[in-house]
């Protein structure tokens, strides 16, 4: 035990920090990020044309079910973003809004090489990195990408999500610093 | 009615009825037929939807999670992660229905348990002979509160979502509680012991099939399983009643289908499926184990029955469901109350 | 149901016979334009007759156009000359009538490229709403009578920029250099 | 604590939220049907709904919108053709057939006749492909996940067909000034029989599961019926116009290809509804398994780039090319200067007609290159064919109009 924890001060804080004391602990911890990995629905945002390969990816022949992720409905519900190719001004605004709108431990696959950096349309003006608008996890390369490659993003996801846990930046939303996203936009 | 497990608890903890009632009644809600049972189910159910829909739709479902038993742990690991996900309350929501109404529809849901029994051997916590009628109408109460979960999330797409389940709960409440009734009136009592003793030539089914059709199908709308699935449909109202719910709420929220699902099945298994009827021995594990595996294998063939139909019908329009409610299963449950009129007054059924 | 589906390509002309359709209409279509197209002539490669038109006479063409049987518009966009100063208008127009089905009528109209107007066709053929309002957005055309000319595709961060002229550079971005988009 | 965007629009929101009375004095209420909403694709549409009736509609695209054509202009012609696939992902053949004839009308050139028949084949396979995704989307839509899940799993021996003839999954860049990249593989032909009679036996379960299910039937006949004068008027192409009783098809009107030599009809219905387009769609993937069929028995032999290209091969492309019947890009194709002057061309796309439209000025680079694809022209649709539906028919329409985003938005 890292010293004594005291738990003052508003009550929703508290009882977060509860929580996340609680889930840092071994068992629970385990458990937690068993299910999760077991189970990253996407938002249904299709951001561009690789959406064919994403639906694709979901259809009989690549099965990604296989893995518990399924496509679900609204950004509360799941916790997965994949950013299927070009974000355009308009588009990124609203991939920014469906991010923070999502509950806290979520994650972004940036698919497509358009996601990672413009890709075929890196010099068109109404074009805009994955990375410049949302913290990205997981790039993966192609134009598009194979649905074998979204099923090995799934697959490193979930071992990263194993092996580094997850990060909850819910209390830094409360208290109202959004900690600098690795290239995202920085809110003091 | 021998109570063999309450004679088992007299010798071990000594006389006192009343404390050994409570302890029974607390293990049947908690433990058995009760919670636990139904969190095992439901999850199970979320798993077996979408593996049925997989094997009609040429693919795997989820089978990574636990491959030797074909992904059968996929519906606990959404619970848990529902769970212990973050829950994000809207500014704009009010805040005290919108926290409430999730658990209150949750416990409407469940509180018919305390009524139905589920084998012979055990009396449910209360006991009445009024048990089918107060079961149904504790159970019509949850969807009052699934209106009011898309009221309080002040959103535009729950509120019409919430709108649609009200529109729909009044045209299929009604013929389901009729032809419930008018097995009643067959049997001559409301009490699920005596259902299941007079179902012993002819199961329910038969004697009333137009009962069966209509509660069948207007269970298929309260639990909005496919061809009804109108109220959350997802390409219109975004997930309706529930679409501002994120964590352990939405978690409670889309058990609660499944819970229904779980609550109608078991009435109908014992009204129209003869319950625990093939079995009907005493003592504590003939009288009260295998009857009750009897009564939940007839429940769960229910439930995938309902569940199969995510991968063969599409969506019904609001309009479209309204009609046929009214205009084919009402007719058709006030059919079945006629019919079973006509038998008992017929003289065809006579009850000693 | 589906009605017996009409015998294809065994019954259509060969590119030959599609220069000889062309041929025919092409002195039905000049008389009816004699006063208003200042030239009529064939584009054999891409079987189309181009109309050459004054910027006050587009709106009689049109008219003219859709009583001879073009009833829509397949594209309407602007072309920038800078050098000359211009920015000029050219309609696709097509017909789904049998007889005129394998021609298209190209109109080209050179608008002022300082003040580019131009009448709104959205009476005559309403599929060339949602063009014209891209038309104005990335050329500045402004269509006169156009029943809401608003943005189409872009967002309002590009207040009096027209995106599809000579001058409207691309933004070469360097590898690496990150832009604000909201700034 | 300077606000995030997020907080920004929900200001912005609040003042515009109106639960009650609009200008006009109704009570609607406002729905932005928007890109994160699973009923709409990547775009918004604006709704204002009287209880169940849609009273306005107003579609608000654009959220793709990557400016191919201001990017082509700064491209040499042959980096155009990766361009020009990308918008409509599904079905990327016809609309490099539609750029290449405009660039070889420009040119002058005149692919041989096996080139024609390779780029028709190719062409009908992702029409094949195009369908069996708008189907799939429809049917998601309606809430029917079994159709999305055959119609997405029945591409993909499709999808594995073009890949043996060009080599990629979708964006196949196969079509090349003056002809094909590549020979037809060996064992093509008895593959694509292969493919063909399956997706013949899938169609009769198609037939049981999807065209005659009630619910669908039900949530399809007489919703969004497009009268054929309204069709007209507005322009709209492909199955939609001949759902409506029009039979106008690029690939009869002004055959290009190998269209002329194959014998296929045009499948037309006359009610106009969602329903008649699908029956349309379907018939359509018959007609394309006909031609297929059709164009791999009158295949001629020869060579499949323009002799006047080929001779400009050096010996090393000489070679590859007379061993494994692949062509490879001479130099030529770097600085490809076609004559000043300007090309139309127009091509039956998988949802309707494209059209390009390039004006050249001498340079490496095109002077203007305008391109509109039927997803362009059919967005018109939703602003005056949804207004007095139901909330549940917008769905229905949606994706009975087979409306690509990305391919509309260019």
């Amino acid at each position: 035990m890292e010293g004594g924890l005291v738990f003052i001060g508003d009550l929703d804080i508290t009882a977060r920090k509860v929580l996340r004391w609680l889930i840092e602990r071994k068992p629970l911890r385990d458990i937690v990020e068993w299910a999760t990995a077991f189970s990253l629905w996407p938002v249904h945002l299709m951001t561009s044309c690789c959406g064919v390969e994403l639906g694709a990816a979901y259809a009989p022949r690549f099965d990604l079910e296989r893995y518990g992720s399924l496509p679900f409905v609204s950004p509360r519900q799941t916790n997965l973003i994949v950013v299927e190719g070009t974000l355009t001004r308009k588009m990124a605004r609203i991939a920014r809004i469906t991010w923070e709108q999502m509950a806290d431990p979520k994650f972004v696959i940036a698919m497509g090489a358009c996601a990672i950096d413009g890709g075929l349309f890196w010099n068109s003006y109404n074009v805009v990195r994955a990375n410049e608008v949302i913290p990205v996890d997981i790039y993966i390369p192609g134009c598009p990408p194979r649905p074998e490659a979204l099923a090995r993003a799934i697959l490193m996801l979930q071992q990263r999500i194993k092996r580094r846990g997850i990060e909850r930046h819910d209390l830094e939303i409360i208290e109202g610093s959004i900690r600098r996203i690795n290239g995202g936009i920085a809110r003091s | 009615m021998p109570e063999p497990i309450l004679a088992l608890l007299k010798e071990l903890l000594g006389y006192n009825e009343f404390l050994y009632r409570t302890i029974i009644g607390i293990g049947y809600m908690i433990i058995y037929p009760g919670l636990l049972l139904v969190v095992v189910v439901a999850a199970l159910l979320l798993w077996a939807e979408r593996k049925i829909a997989a094997l009609v739709q040429l693919r795997y479902g989820p089978l990574w999670i636990s491959r030797r038993i074909g992904g059968a742990l996929q519906g606990f690991a959404d619970l848990i992660r529902f769970s212990f996900q973050e829950v994000i309350i809207p500014r704009r929501s009010d805040l005290v229905p919108f926290l409430l109404s999730p658990g209150l529809a949750l416990l409407f849901s469940l509180l018919p348990l305390a009524f139905i029994p589920i084998a012979p051997a055990l009396r449910p916590p209360i006991y009445s002979d009024l048990a089918l009628l107060i079961a149904i109408a504790i159970i019509s109460l949850s969807p009052i509160f699934i209106v009011l979960m898309g009221w309080a999330s002040d959103n535009k797409f729950a509120f019409i979502g919430s709108l649609r389940e009200a529109l729909l709960v009044v045209s299929y409440e009604i013929p389901l509680i009729i032809s419930l009734l008018s097995m009643g009136v067959i049997y001559g009592s409301l009490d699920f012991y005596k259902i299941v003793e007079r179902q012993n030539m002819l199961p329910g089914m038969i004697l009333n099939p137009f009962a069966f059709i209509a509660s069948f199908i207007a269970i298929l709308r309260i639990t909005s399983r496919f061809p009804f699935e109108i109220s959350e449909a997802e390409t219109e109202v975004v997930a309706g009643p529930y679409t501002e719910y994120s964590g352990l709420m939405f978690g409670l929220s889309m058990g609660l289908a499944y819970i229904k699902l779980y609550m109608y099945s078991l009435i109908v298994s014992l009204v129209f499926l003869g319950g625990w009827l093939p079995i009907q021995g005493n003592g504590s594990v003939a009288g009260f184990l295998i009857p009750s595996l009897v009564v939940l294998l007839k429940l769960s063939i229910v439930s995938l029955v309902a569940v199969f139909l995510r991968a063969i019908y599409g969506r019904y329009r609001l309009d479209q469901a309204i009609r046929v409610g009214w205009i084919y299963i009402f007719t058709i449950s006030i059919a079945s109350l006629i019919w079973s009129i006509a038998l008992v007054y017929g003289g065809w059924v006579r009850w000693s | 149901m589906a009605s017996q589906p009409q015998a294809g390509a065994q019954a259509s002309q060969s590119r030959s016979q599609l220069a000889k359709a062309l041929e025919e209409i092409l002195p039905y279509v000049s008389s009816a334009l004699k006063g208003v197209a200042s030239k009529v002539e064939t584009d054999k490669k891409s079987s189309a007759i181009v109309l050459e038109v004054e910027r006050d006479k587009i709106l009689e063409a049109a008219k003219t156009l859709y009583t001879l049987g073009f009833d829509h518009v397949k594209s309407l966009t602007g072309v920038d000359y800078p050098d000359r100063g211009v920015i000029e208008l050219v309609i696709h127009i097509g017909s789904y009538r049998r007889g005129l089905r394998r021609v298209m009528a190209i109109l080209r109209a050179n608008l002022d490229r300082k003040n580019p107007r131009a009448p709104s066709l959205v009476g005559i053929w309403p599929s060339t709403e949602f063009q014209e309002r891209e038309a104005w957005e990335m050329f500045g055309i402004v269509f006169e009578g156009h029943p809401d000319l608003r943005r189409l595709l872009l967002p309002e961060e590009f207040e009096g920029l027209w995106p599809g002229r000579k001058d409207f550079e691309i933004p070469g971005r360097k590898a690496g250099e990150i832009e604000e988009p909201w700034k | 604590m300077s606000s995030t965007v997020a907080e920004e629009i929900q200001r912005e929101l609040i003042q515009t939220r109106d639960l009650g009375v609009t200008e006009e004095g109704e009570r609607l209420i406002e729905l932005q049907i928007g890109p994160t909403h699973p009923g709409s694709g990547h775009m918004r549409i604006r709704v204002w709904v009287d209880g169940d009736i849609i009273v306005r509609c107003d579609p608000d695209i654009g959220f793709v919108f990557r400016t191919i054509e201001k990017l082509s202009e700064n491209r040499i012609y042959m980096k155009a053709i990766p361009l020009v696939e990308r918008p409509s992902l599904l079905d990327t053949t016809p609309m490099t057939i539609g750029y290449i004839n405009a660039l070889e009308k420009l040119l002058g050139l005149e692919p041989p006749p096996r080139a024609k028949y390779l780029r028709t084949i190719l062409a009908e396979i992702t029409r094949i492909a195009s369908h069996l995704y708008g189907i799939g989307i429809l049917a998601i839509f309606l809430g029917h996940s079994t159709g999305f899940m055959w119609g997405f799993g029945d591409r993909e021996p499709f999808i594995e067909l073009a890949n043996q003839l060009s080599g990629a999954r979708i964006t196949y860049a196969y079509v090349v000034p003056g002809g094909v990249r590549r020979d037809m593989p060996q064992g093509f032909p008895d593959n694509a029989e292969k493919a063909l009679r399956y997706l013949e036996n899938r169609l009769e379960d198609w037939y049981r599961i999807f065209i005659n299910n009630p619910v669908i039937e039900r949530r399809l006949r007489e919703v969004g019926v497009l009268r054929k004068n309204d069709a007209v008027r507005l322009g709209i192409t492909g199955p939609n116009l001949r759902g409506s009783g029009i039979d106008y098809d690029v690939r009869v009107a002004e055959p290009y290809e190998a269209y002329e030599e194959l014998n296929f009809m045009i499948p037309v219905a006359e009610e106009g509804d969602a329903y008649a387009r699908t029956i349309v769609r379907f018939e359509e993937i018959k007609q394309s398994i006909n031609i297929i069929r059709d164009a791999l028995r009158k295949m001629p032999s020869g060579d499949i780039i323009h002799p006047q290209i080929a001779r400009m091969f050096n010996p090393l492309m000489k070679k590859i090319y007379e061993e494994t019947r692949r062509v490879k890009f001479p130099g030529l194709f770097a600085s490809l200067k076609p004559p000043k002057g300007e090309a139309t061309a127009r091509v039956e796309a998988g949802r309707g007609e494209t059209l390009f439209y390039i004006v050249s000025d001498g340079s490496p680079k095109p002077y203007r290159f305008r391109w509109t694809t039927p997803s362009y022209r059919n967005a018109i649709l939703f602003k005056y064919l949804i207004p007095g539906h139901r909330l549940a028919d917008l769905p229905a329409i949606y994706g009975s109009l087979d409306y690509f985003p990305p391919e509309a938005d260019r």
